[in-house]
């Protein structure tokens, strides 16, 4: 009986994260556009714009290529949803994964991997130029990524000794936030996160020049409802990496509903504090730097990946196992 | 050997060995085949005159045979054949005459090495005449390796079946007959189907000449 | 018995030259021969040893399992060549009046290897061997071309220089014997001599056996004494290449085995000759590779593999451990089947292709697709390739080889086995793939497949060894390494 | 017009084939219950006959991979029914392909069975052969026959390294039987142990196509008809497996530890040069076949990790190494067919395997389609099918392995491995984005593929019977453990934790993520329904749109073949033909080649050396008469002086 109870409590409290996730990525977005605005001395759109675009776009018609065949429409359908279940593993404001388990880390970067298949498969749906093009630097990129990803994270799942993202945040608590390991395997998960967020020096969200752009290049034929929701997940994809990122760099633990109503409201600020902050990193980078060639973001993230190689290594020789 | 004393016996070797050293060191076609001629009869002489002192009839017999077969009819039909072919010259080929004689040299000097280890047999003077007759039989080796007409080379094969017989001689007092029987009809049939094939040989590349026969290759 | 119905077939065939008259004399004389010689082998391996006429002819396993083979073999190489050679008179390549010729002299070829067999005596051997050369050479020259005319006289030089080494070699064994046994034919007979085995003369014998190896050896056809070979069995008539291959080589090495059985009880033990085999066996094979790799000439290709297959054989024997020599002599009997298949199947399709050379034929399998099956299965049968006998004797041979502790050889041996496997795989797909030429005349009867009988033993063999052959095998095996 | 017997033989042959594997199956799930001999073995047909004989074995581990080989089987028998009829309208005898067919399967029986060496060595040469014959079934084409050529000379060399290793235990323990090995290996010197060990490696490695053994797959695989092809890569590359484990795991035993470095560095070098092999690759098939090389090299990766594991008496991460392999194993089976089938079909439908002359192809044929794109889904490692499922566990073995190392180097180098493993992710779904998309998606290439049409009903329902049976394998991780924990109790040494322990719990998300995967799809599909749609053509600037502006096989993975160019050796070169000034252009050929970089540093040269030996032995037979006489005079001389 009880054990139905845990469930559905599980359950809801599955949804509820989910729901926080939804409502606060283009909340989100929205911010960073803001402090981009004011490096640029705008005033910039409000914070509030995302949702204005998402919602006109649901009202307005939707175009779709000759060529394009079902999976054209798919897409965003899966986008989303893999997105989301890329959420599931994700930490939230009270610590706490709905999908927390054994290796979930790996479920992280998988889950995000499925939604680039589809978005790269659609991308050459079109037929046309772009789409092709945008696919094949994703594709060149996505290749590049997924190794620094992993191994920034293996690194945090190697000192805390837990492979699940929910055991690594609890666990990061009791380590020192200058313990040299956590601080580079920190930087590559940044930079890697840049790539991932398709943001500059990596891509530009903003463009829409043909020859620089790549995740906007596939999603160039998209219009309408299925434009909205694939920018949605876009923007739900960035929160996630942000989240993930602020909480590895100021964890909070698991904070269970007996510090009551009061904490648990703290808690969520102090999340959303660390968000911001770091959205503001990101827009303030974007601001200062240039977007790359693409045959030079090799060495951008090799140097990521090499960053979590040393972190690894620096890990051991401070354990003396070396 | 019971009956020819030590001195003959050296004597007759010498005679082979040297006719033998001469068919290697003939020029022409002709000469070689009576120095081979001469050899042969020797050696049956040999064998007739051990027959005759241990009266065996069966060596006797085989000694007779030996100057009539080989001594008699061989030189004949080679020689009908030198003539339609009108082969004059031993066609020399890799060897000269004279250094062919110096490898002979060596040749010999190898058959002694070679049966040396058999000095402690009983017979007197065996060591020597075998090595005598494994000389000859490289002689004939040598011959057939370094001429071109064909010929030559059964005189080459005569000179080692010379040997051979020598061999024979100083190893068993004679085989069993029947041994030396079929080995002696084996050469000469052997001869025969020889002078057949250089026949066909003169139809297709009217010479003797062995070298032109190399088309078969790898 | 056979002896005499293989002669007077032989003379028999002068008579006349008729299609019909061939085909019938050859056919009783055939069956008479199966009868004659089936009865033979059978005695032999049911007591052990079978002899006579007061054992003027006597025969053990070993002579048995030669028997079987030029037996078989004989048979299914003259029913072959009675159509072989009608196609050839029919193609102009031959008068009609040379076919009563070519028959005389394949009989008397046959006569004087069985001859060889059935002897107990070294001396007599060594006669029956020389005839087997004299026989064959008309034989080889048959064509009377320049070729074969060649071919034919640098075998007959070759093989009867060989040859009268082994003769000196034989004298000087009887030396050795005589004083024991006696001036006479006792002295050379293999029944008598592992007697006195161990009393003989060791200088004289050692002297004797490396002539007589020589001279055996050259006409097995080990390397380096194997040049007339490929000649002889490319230009002589296909049904005599096969007979050459398959059985004259076994042969000569079945005298080169009465040698080796008997100086393994002499004072020089048991591994003198055997190792000096195991050398020529070596350089046979390593050097074939070569041949066999570069080949473009099918039927020299199969001669080469013959040098080769010889080598094997004499690794085989010369290791003298039982299970390597359970599978040489396995070999011997497989080999010589295989090759006589592939001889047979290889010389229709050059008679009906009109060439040898390699590169010229294409295409086999869509114009003739049961010759290109047969092709096949001789193809994986004489590479030793599961499911045929080959591999099994092969491979024990091979595990024959480890035992000694020769790990490396045996791995060298696997090496040059495979390379051949490669060179012979390349050539016969070439042939047998591939856009055919428009000059053949395409179809054939299912009847070819007739032919396939010895390869389709040879399977049969792969996949089991009935319990009769073991025995006879082991009966063989006791003989080489147990003297008599 | 068809011929009614010949297609009545086919449908014959080829669902009887099918029914075998059905009941074999069947068979094996009713026997499988009366366990204990899943761990001892159960013998039979073991014939004590003449000389060398036969001796056949059943234990779990076999039984494993006869699960395999029956699946294979059935699923590409199934679809030979349909595909075969391509050959009857040519025309083309089926008799040599239903012979070798059976044959093929029936020695992959024998070597799955094989309980002494003699009997594997036989089974194994004849799996070769066979497979050869069905690899030259399409022997029109001479590009086939080299494959078939190359196919066959390698397994043989491979072949050799096998028979000398079996002769050597052979002699060293006078039987051929496995356990006697087994018994005999620790009696071995280290020396004959680690030579016993590379042999096999060499052996078995060529089979099993690891880097830098691996040149002949590619062509074998591809050149072969569509249904061999999927046995090939699909179960014939297992058995090669299976032998590592019952020859080095159970017979040799545990070796040194560098067994587990060579098998993990070798299976990551596999893995890595396979699939960018794979990704600059045009041609339908042989980008499987690649993709093939990569998968076996990451078994090879799994096999070395539970080596490793092994030696360092880890037990949990030995276990969970081998569960990942079993697994991957499995999922790459089925995958590996499904799109073999999916490409044979592409190929009836358009007879062109060059990916740059297909496109849109997804609306002509949209059931092959589907069942191609679950296909790739399961092979890029993605969630939530299985073929990500056997990477996770892989990569926790790893982790597992790396955390419990006390210290040493292998804590860094076990990691990269997981980064290894990462970027192969990454270019496998280059390359199968690659080969669905330029093929399934965008507009025609070529008029074949424009004129393409859906095939035989049988050849793309066979696809979605292996797929929904990869779904199930994930929807239900239970069954499959139970699958795997057969194998596993033969090669388990010392204790054991239940494999339900392991992995049991953690793999159970396995199914959650699944059905929370397509529930929120669903969800999302629901709520997006409303909204108007309109068909237009795909926004060019304005101009036409043609099909050659769309990005070809060659240009989408382009940046991958730059960057890694000195892996591939990839080469270019480009003509231009300027009309007067250089800034216009009137023609630009265009010409990339990647070469095998194995084949001209290895291969070709020793060829050629063997080549020009074999000249060199040829000039022994001049032709004249004098030299071979003088042979004979030296023959002599030698022999006597060396006998003396």
């Amino acid at each position: 009986m009880d054990e139905l109870l845990m469930i559905l409590t599980r359950l809801l409290m599955g949804i509820g994260h989910l729901a926080l996730i939804l409502i606060a990525a283009p909340l989100l977005q929205g911010f960073i556009k803001k402090s981009k605005a004011f490096w640029q001395m705008r005033q910039g759109p409000s914070i509030l714009q995302p949702y204005r675009d998402l919602s006109k776009l649901l009202k307005k018609e939707e175009l779709i290529s000759e060529h394009a065949s079902w999976l054209f429409l798919l897409t965003p359908r899966i986008a989303l949803a893999a997105t989301l279940m890329a959420g599931l593993v994700i930490p939230n404001a009270w610590g706490w994964a709905p999908l927390s388990g054994w290796g979930d880390l790996f479920l992280f970067g998988a889950s995000l991997g499925l939604v680039r298949l589809f978005l790269t498969l659609s991308g050459l749906e079109g037929a046309g130029t772009f789409g092709g093009m945008g696919s094949s630097r994703e594709l060149f990129l996505g290749l590049l990524t997924e190794p620094g990803l992993l191994l920034g994270l293996i690194v945090l799942a190697f000192i805390t000794a837990t492979t699940s993202l929910q055991g690594i945040i609890t666990g990061l608590q009791s380590v020192s936030p200058i313990f040299i390991p956590r601080l580079l395997a920190i930087v590559t998960l940044g930079m890697v996160s840049i790539a991932e967020m398709g943001r500059i020096p990596m891509d530009n969200p903003d463009t829409h020049l043909e020859l620089t752009m790549i995740h906007e290049g596939m999603l160039l034929e998209y219009s309408g409802l299925s434009l909205a929701l694939l920018s949605f997940s876009e923007q739900i994809k960035q929160l996630l990496l942000i989240l993930l990122l602020a909480q590895i760099v100021w964890p909070s633990g698991l904070i269970s509903s007996s510090v009551g109503f009061l904490g648990m409201f703290g808690a969520l600020c102090f999340a959303g504090v660390k968000v911001a902050v770091l959205g503001f990193f990101y827009a303030t980078v974007e601001s200062l730097f240039v977007k790359r060639r693409l045959f030079r973001v090799p060495h951008f993230l090799a140097t990521s990946t090499a960053t979590a190689v040393l972190a690894l290594v620096s890990l051991w020789i401070i354990r003396g196992q070396i | 050997m019971s009956g020819i004393s030590e001195n003959w016996l050296n004597l007759v070797l010498l005679v082979l060995l040297a006719s033998g050293l001469s068919i290697v060191y003939s020029s022409r076609v002709e000469k070689a085949l009576n120095w081979w001629t001469v050899q042969t009869v020797a050696v049956s002489l040999l064998i007739l005159a051990q027959g005759i002192y241990q009266n065996e009839l069966e060596v006797i017999f085989v000694g007779i045979l030996l100057l009539i077969g080989k001594a008699g009819v061989i030189p004949i039909l080679l020689r009908r054949v030198l003539k339609e072919s009108k082969t004059e010259w031993v066609g020399e080929i890799y060897l000269k005459r004279a250094s062919s004689l110096v490898v002979a040299g060596g040749l010999t000097i190898i058959a002694y090495d070679v049966t040396k280890p058999l000095m402690a047999l009983p017979q007197s003077g065996f060591r020597n005449g075998l090595a005598v007759a494994i000389a000859l039989i490289f002689f004939g080796l040598l011959l057939m390796m370094i001429r071109k007409v064909a010929i030559v080379q059964v005189l080459g094969i005569l000179l080692i079946d010379n040997g051979i017989f020598l061999a024979g001689f100083f190893l068993t007092q004679g085989m069993p007959l029947l041994v030396e029987m079929g080995s002696m009809f084996d050469i000469l049939v052997g001869i025969v189907i020889i002078v057949i094939l250089s026949k066909q040989m003169l139809e297709n590349y009217d010479s003797l000449n062995v070298d032109h026969m190399r088309s078969l290759k790898g | 018995m056979f002896i005499g119905v293989a002669v007077i077939a032989a003379v028999g065939m002068l008579v006349s030259a008729k299609d019909t008259y061939l085909k019938l004399l050859n056919s009783v004389a055939l069956v008479l021969l199966t009868l004659s010689g089936g009865w033979t082998i059978r005695q032999t391996f049911t007591q052990g040893s079978y002899q006579y006429g007061q054992g003027i002819l006597y025969w053990d396993a070993l002579s048995a399992l030669l028997l079987s083979v030029i037996v078989i073999i004989a048979v299914y190489v003259i029913l072959f060549s009675l159509a072989y050679m009608e196609k050839e008179v029919h193609e102009k390549k031959l008068p009609r009046t040379r076919l009563k010729w070519y028959y005389f002299w394949i009989w008397i070829f046959i006569a004087t290897m069985l001859l060889v067999v059935s002897t107990p005596n070294l001396g007599v051997m060594w006669v029956g061997i020389e005839g087997t050369t004299l026989a064959t050479t008309l034989l080889v020259g048959f064509y009377r071309n320049k070729k074969a005319v060649e071919a034919a006289w640098k075998y007959l030089i070759l093989c009867t220089v060989g040859i009268s080494f082994a003769l000196l070699g034989t004298m000087l064994l009887f030396a050795a014997a005589a004083p024991h046994l006696g001036q006479s034919l006792i002295a050379l007979d293999w029944r008598m001599l592992p007697k006195v085995a161990n009393q003989l003369d060791l200088n004289l014998v050692r002297l004797g056996v490396l002539f007589t190896l020589v001279g055996y050896g050259a006409k097995v056809g080990f390397v380096p004494m194997h040049a007339w070979l490929p000649d002889a069995h490319s230009q002589a008539p296909s049904p005599v290449s096969a007979l050459l291959s398959a059985v004259l080589l076994n042969c000569a090495l079945y005298a080169i085995l009465r040698w080796y059985s008997l100086t393994r009880l002499t004072a020089l033990g048991p591994d003198f000759m055997g190792k000096i085999l195991m050398s020529f066996g070596f350089l046979s094979l390593a050097l074939m590779v070569g041949f066999i790799l570069m080949q473009k000439d099918v039927k020299r290709l199969l001669a080469y593999s013959s040098v080769e297959h010889m080598g094997i054989l004499a690794i085989g024997f010369g290791l003298g451990t039982k299970e390597a020599v359970w599978g040489a002599s396995l070999h011997l009997l497989l080999h010589g089947l295989t090759k006589a298949n592939l001889f047979v199947i290889i010389g229709s399709l050059v008679q009906k292709t009109g060439t040898r050379q390699m590169p010229r034929m294409r295409g086999i399998f869509k114009v003739w697709p049961y010759t290109g099956i047969i092709m096949v299965l001789g193809l994986l049968g004489i590479t030793g390739t599961p499911p045929f006998g080959t591999f099994r004797s092969e491979l024990s041979i091979l595990a024959g080889l480890y035992k000694m502790d020769h790990p490396l050889l045996g791995f060298l041996a696997l090496l040059c086995l495979t390379l051949i496997f490669a060179g012979f795989l390349y050539h016969f797909l070439q042939m047998l793939f591939g856009k055919p030429r428009e000059s053949y005349q395409a179809g054939e009867s299912v009847s070819t497949l007739v032919l396939a009988a010895p390869i389709l033993v040879v399977l049969v063999l792969g996949l089991f060894i009935p319990q009769s052959l073991n025995q006879a095998l082991n009966q063989v095996v006791k003989v080489i390494l147990g003297g008599v | 017009m068809l011929n009614k017997e010949s297609q009545f033989v086919r449908q014959l042959f080829m669902s009887l084939s099918f029914v075998l594997a059905g009941a074999g199956l069947v068979w094996g799930f009713v026997t499988i219950q009366g366990g204990n001999w899943i761990n001892t073995g159960l013998r039979f047909f073991t014939s004590a006959g003449a000389g060398l004989s036969f001796s056949w074995k059943l234990d779990g581990l076999t039984v494993f991979f006869l699960f395999i080989l029956l699946l294979g089987q059935g699923f590409s028998s199934l679809y030979s029914i349909g595909y075969l009829k391509e050959y009857e309208e040519k025309k083309k005898s089926l008799w040599p392909f239903y012979a070798n067919w059976f044959l093929f399967l029936g020695s992959m029986f024998g070597v799955l069975l094989a309980d002494d060496g003699f009997s594997f060595l036989f089974t194994w040469e004849m799996m070769s052969l066979f497979s050869f014959f069905l690899v030259l079934y399409e022997n029109e084409d001479r590009q086939n026959r080299n494959s078939a050529y190359i196919y066959l000379v390698m397994t043989h060399v491979g072949t050799v390294f096998l028979t000398a290793a079996t002769l050597f235990l052979y002699t060293k323990t006078g039987s051929f039987a496995f356990e006697v090995w087994a018994g005999a290996a620790p009696t071995l010197t280290a020396i004959q142990l680690n030579l016993l060990f590379i042999a096999f490696f060499i052996g078995l490695g060529t089979k099993a196509g690891f880097v830098p053994f691996h040149i002949w797959l590619p062509y074998a695989h591809s050149a072969a008809p569509s249904p061999v092809s999927s046995l090939m890569s699909g179960v014939m590359v297992n058995v090669a497996l299976y032998l590592f484990l019952r020859l080095v795991w159970l017979t040799l035993g545990p070796g040194p530890i560098w067994w587990g470095w060579l098998f993990l560095l070798v299976g990551a070098l596999s893995a890595i040069v396979g699939i960018l092999s794979a990704s600059v690759q045009s041609d339908l098939k042989k980008l499987l076949a690649y993709s093939t090389i990569e998968n076996v090299g990451i078994l090879g990766m799994a096999l070395g990790s539970a080596l490793l594991a092994r030696s360092w008496n880890n037990v949990w991460a030995m276990d969970l190494a081998l569960v990942a392999f079993f697994w991957h194993t499995l999922q790459h089976m089925l995958f590996k067919s499904s799109l073999f089938m999916g490409a044979g079909n592409i190929i009836q439908a358009t007879h062109t395997r060059n990916l740059d002359r297909l496109g849109g192809l997804l609306k002509r044929m949209p059931k092959t389609g589907l069942g191609a794109l679950i296909g790739i889904l399961g092979i890029t490692a993605l969630p939530p099918l299985g073929g990500f499922w056997g990477e996770l566990i892989l990569f926790q073995s790893l982790w597992m392995n790396t955390l419990n190392l006390t210290n040493g180097w292998g804590k860094v180098i076990l990691p990269l491995a997981i980064g290894v493993l990462a970027l192969v992710g990454g270019l496998a779904m280059a390359t199968f984005v690659k080969w669905f998309g330029i093929s399934f998606l965008g507009q025609a290439r070529s008029q074949m593929a424009e004129r393409a049409k859906e095939v035989h009903p049988v050849q793309y329902i066979t696809p979605f019977l292996v797929s929904s049976l990869a779904v199930l394998s994930v929807l239900w991780p239970a069954a499959t453990l139970g699958l795997i924990n057969l194998p596993l109790s033969v090669l388990r040494t010392g204790e054991s934790l239940g494999i339900e322990s392991v992995i049991g719990k953690p793999l159970i998300m396995s199914s959650i993520y699944l059905i929370i995967l397509c529930l929120l799809t669903v969800v999302v599909v629901i709520l997006s329904k409303r909204g108007v749609r309109r068909v237009t053509a795909t926004w060019n600037c304005g101009g036409p749109l043609t099909s050659s502006m769309q990005y070809t096989a060659t240009g989408l993975t382009k940046p991958i073949r730059i960057l890694f160019s000195k892996v591939l050796g990839s080469q270019r070169n480009v003509e231009r033909d300027f009309a007067g000034t250089r800034y216009s252009l009137r023609s630009l050929r265009y010409e990339g080649r990647i070469k095998e970089v194995y084949e001209d540093i290895f291969y070709r040269p020793s060829i050629r050396g063997l080549l020009w030996l074999a000249s060199q032995i040829r000039k022994l037979q001049e032709g004249s008469i004098h030299l071979y006489l003088g042979y004979l005079l030296i023959t002599v001389i030698v022999v006597l002086i060396v006998g003396r």
